[in-house]
């Protein structure tokens, strides 16, 4: 009972903050938190990048094996992104198959990847309809201290950019860097009362009304959407948000850029 | 926007800016929905949309097991959109994929959002959807079908919630894709309104839009959801008239 | 609490009522209700059939597909039934794997399909040994307004006598009806007190003191039984069991028949 | 009427109207039981019955976790009935497939027939069966040693419950089948009997049986059970003999 | 609350008797129970054993089937064990997957027999990177009276003695013995207080601090050891209690080598 | 000892008495910890020792979900020690297999072994242990990593707990073995001491030694574990200054 009187009254108090514009940690309602990357991380991946986000922190790691196309496109390798909010990473875990909020944050940094093609699928074809790379993209969340969604597909996208295809050890010819072509970010909002606020913490994660990500490419595309948990957004606001996505994500590219 | 197949791509558009079935660009599929089909369920209804078959039934607010499930300030929510095996071309694997998974849950957060839960603190309102026949628009059939439920269970509502979808099919937005336009169209903005705040509840996107065109896609959308609505509103007459009439809906 | 109080003063009122050869919803002892049946309900399936027995709503969906024979059966296809209580069907639902009522289900509607030789599975030999068709009977129960079982069989049938084997999608020939050579019908009873009653409402089996299922085929054959829930019968309540079960199935048969 | 092999099926009856055993056609295979065999279990038996190896355990009536499982009006009884994986002749995956989910429910309501579960309220009756070794018959099998198990376990039971299976081989009616008959018989009819009642709890069918020989097959099958009866009530009293000479069952 | 309480008396009297040298079944501290075993004792397995130790039932079953070598063991078999502490054991079965203990009990003996090498799996390859043996040893325990993991060892080492490779039913050359090399024997302590007793009952299993296992080979070797539950030993006292396993080991080994 | 590749076997040992990366044979690899790493866990630690990676964090102790899993007199001590998909050379599946289940009973029963758990009844304390990196010897780093995260967490020990493995490599004792030694080596013997009480609460071993080696093997072993030890305890005097400067770990 006691805990939910204090998430009442944190919630009242980050809405509170939002009327005059400001923020539990002080940041302004269009900054974003402090961001680190570190690819390569793991060196037992065939690419791999560990992100900071204030506090979040997400580690991705890229496994390319040989494997089967599906019969549906082969022409085609295989893409898989796994996300696994593990227990060291919140209080929120329960043990079990992968929680709905895994099972989301995966489906929705796939979909980012693929509607951006941002890895050459095709390229990973070995012989047509018999054998291709499958291209495993496993996110380990270490810490949710608020807003994965952007955190996984920036670690994603970095892990992509840091992997080599090890062809040499499956005996497939030359080991070579994974051909990325697209550059997807993506930027979540979420609505604390009137005021719509980026990147936001696990506090105003839980206490919003109302959460929109929007994927966009390098090439002034919207490539994905989703808008999650409780509350509601107009077509106003979506289309101000989009604008402010672009800009977010232009500003993370060119963060990113200058690593790889 | 689903798997592409390695046939020959189908033509989507004609001279006549026609679409496959006939339709023009912002013309939705013949749509039917009935409420209180279920003997069992709180609420029930049922939809026709297109080769769309959707049952969705409603049942709460009722106790929460186990108990350290339930909630002291709120009904929990429990949504589960699911699809028959025999719905889809290639036979379905029984039980939830991750697909259903997510839609499962966009769709009871969507819902959720015009509800109010805090009148029935410690209960659970299940909220449940069978794909009978699938042809692109699903979650969409599913999330108009499990509103009318959910009035039809005489739970309050702040609004009815339509939804559809928009896509872009051979360069141009078009409303209410079928599943040839969703297999080999460039984009699918599935979208539910609240008509009486204007808002979105659900909102998805997957393929390539300029913000032009989402902007656009959104507007298309929003007069959809405002036809879809109507029939809705018509369909609970139709279960309120009858049950009045001291008969009960087949 | 209230509700285990409600439970029983409907059980003690179905028992007052069966004791004056009495139902719920004024039936006699002996009749079934209304019988309605859609051939072709779902054109995704290779045959369906939605089938509505009072309340009660099953639609049985068939896919057939090329697979590969047991090894012990070389020379036959393969039968697969599966039944699933889909949470709108009623309250008692709970989610994870089959409940036990849909594996029971499955099982006894397989059972009598299987010993009636209702479908030629030697005809679904492709390659002896190599290649089969698989023919998925997939049962989705709607509404469980009781005797799931009849109107599982029923739907089932109708299904199969509605299914066309796709062989030309899959290359292996022309495109045919499925070879539907016997007509099992199961037959539910249950005990209310001294009275024995055909077809139960979902209340009556909810208060009842034994089920007990018979299959017949067309030909005078007892294929397949299965007494279920608390409660007994004796070898004369068989006896007569089976001579109303008889009477019962050949009325469903013809009522099926007119639509084939 | 297991899955038919490929095989030559063997002759099961011969010129003289003797089973593949040398059996008549109303003679039971050697059956021994065994009561109070397991040291944990409230109550427990042993049946060996030709070729079957069967072992019950009951616990309780105790606790039920979790607690929205319990019933306020009476005991819960849980059964499982479960093979060894190397108790057929191709090795099993172990945990209960579809064929265990059904017996375990059709032996619980069996024996759940003859329980006073009424005195019981808010507890739960576990029942656990394990096949070591299977030969045909093994849900009888399983439900003779249950009941023993029940019975040791000083669970209170309106009658101890007989069972046996009766076939059709070789077009004529056989008691209690034996693997190679069950597996290229006819029809097969497992049953269990409350012999003070002289009603059916179990009743099972698959195959094909003309009215008049399903009548016979199940008068067969009750005398069979009589005699199974004797065997169960002498196998309880040399367990209470030895618990009463101040011994302890091996 | 009653039962803790039971629990706790049980453990104080427990800890009282192990001060003077006593047992609660009146054993001394080195004393292991009665030991039976029955090779053999299902038929319908490739081997079989069954060993009574004290009150502690485990049924060892052995099947031999056709499979494929592990990619990096081309040349070899593949030996799979598995223990299933099945629900007629103990009161403390719960449904679901296998247990956290039938997993450690199965890995134990498991790393018992494959590190004393007591099957030669090179023997069990049939083509090499094709075909071999797979060798099931199934454990199931019947009765959890105390101290499985010895039984358990003693059981399947007895039941791969009595195994037989059915070379014939698979058409694979001629039926013969399973070649077993080695004889690996586990011995558990607990600790009570300041003694450390050997075979313990599940009672003083349910109230010692700490538990350790050493399995030695007939030649002086320590083959594998698992210390398990809450507590701790000196390097002093593994010291002396190896000691203590080799001369229970042998004893066992002697035992068992009587019946084959 | 882990599985045997069909590869040539590398030389374990040098002329020199060298190891493959240049150690002595009592040597350890670089270690490296830092406490307080992580924001939403009560404690936790990163552990870098040699090419492991290796994070674990402690919640609690908090209330326990169901709560029939709770115990009356003492907290219940739940430990999860799980590889990350690409931690290892060979993509593992993601979830625990049952070697990771063996590894979390065991570095919980030795956790246990310290804690004071009937300080806190009724409630349960989380060891989570995440492996990033792998080659030889995680559970040791784990156990090591969340010895430091308890601490971290405040909650009470009697000791920290360092860990360590020695194996048997060419025929020689090597202690803190990695992976090539641990592959292709005759024998692995990982163990955790309380060097308060100089008692071991971990102790496993598979190979082959004699009673002599193993012996000096678990000498080896403790020699090791004292200088883990003051590293772990270096790593919490930094966390604790840099806590008391007013600032907090990154």
């Amino acid at each position: 009972m006691s805990n939910e009187v204090s998430t009442e009254i944190l919630a009242t108090h980050v809405l509170d903050l939002a009327k005059s514009g400001k923020r539990l940690d002080g940041r302004a309602l269009d900054e974003m938190r402090h961001l680190h990357i570190t690819p390569g991380y793991v060196t037992s991946a065939d690419g791999s990048a560990l992100v900071e986000l204030g506090d979040t922190k997400v580690l991705a790691g890229i496994k390319l094996e040989p494997g089967t196309p599906f019969p549906d496109t082969p022409n085609a390798g295989v893409l898989t992104t796994n996300a696994e909010i593990v227990p060291i990473a919140s209080p929120e875990y329960e043990p079990g198959p992968p929680s709905i909020q895994s099972v989301e944050l995966s489906r929705v940094v796939d979909r980012a990847i693929r509607a951006a093609e941002a890895i050459d699928l095709k390229g990973l074809c070995v012989t047509p309809g018999e054998k291709c790379w499958t291209c495993f993209v496993d996110l380990h969340i270490l810490d949710d201290s608020g807003n994965l969604t952007d955190a996984a597909l920036i670690a994603a996208m970095a892990a992509l950019r840091n992997a080599k295809l090890p062809a040499e050890r499956f005996e497939l010819g030359e080991t070579k860097p994974l051909d990325v072509r697209h550059f997807p970010i993506e930027t979540t909002f979420v609505r604390i009362g009137d005021a719509i606020v980026v990147d936001p913490s696990s506090a105003e994660e839980g206490t919003c009304q109302g959460r929109l990500t929007i994927a966009t490419d390098e090439e002034g595309n919207v490539v994905a959407m989703q808008k999650a948990k409780v509350g509601a957004f107009s077509p106003q606001d979506v289309a101000e948000l989009v604008e402010r996505a672009f800009v977010h994500g232009n500003k993370v590219r060119a963060a990113l850029g200058q690593l790889g | 926007m689903g798997s592409v197949g390695a046939k020959d791509i189908p033509e989507l558009l004609d001279a006549n800016g026609k679409r496959i079935d006939g339709r023009d660009l912002n013309e939705l599929r013949p749509l039917k929905i009935e409420a209180g089909v279920l003997q069992r369920a709180t609420g029930s209804a049922f939809v026709e949309w297109g080769e769309n078959k959707v049952m969705a039934a409603v049942y709460g607010p009722r106790e929460v097991h186990p108990r350290h499930m339930q909630e002291n300030t709120k009904a929990v929510v429990q949504c589960r959109y699911n699809m028959a095996s025999f719905s889809v071309d290639e036979r379905k694997r029984p039980g939830l994929d991750r697909r259903s998974q997510e839609i499962s849950k966009v769709i009871g957060e969507a819902l959720e959002s015009v509800l109010f839960v805090e009148e029935y603190p410690r209960t659970s309102i299940g909220i449940y959807i069978e794909v009978l026949q699938a042809n692109a628009g699903t979650r969409c059939a599913g999330l108009v079908a499990a509103s009318v439920a959910l009035a039809d269970a005489g739970i309050p509502m702040s609004d009815l919630v339509p939804a559809v979808a928009v896509g872009k099919v051979a360069g141009k937005l078009a409303l209410d894709l079928r599943k040839e336009e969703d297999n080999y169209g460039e984009a699918d903005v599935p979208m539910a309104l609240v008509p009486k705040s204007g808002r979105l509840v659900l909102l998805q996107m997957e393929g390539h839009m300029t913000r032009d065109e989402l902007k656009t896609a959104i507007d298309m959308g929003v007069q959809g959801c405002h036809k879809i609505y109507e029939i809705q509103k018509e369909a609970l007459r139709k279960r309120y008239s009858i049950a009045h009439d001291g008969g009960d809906a087949q």
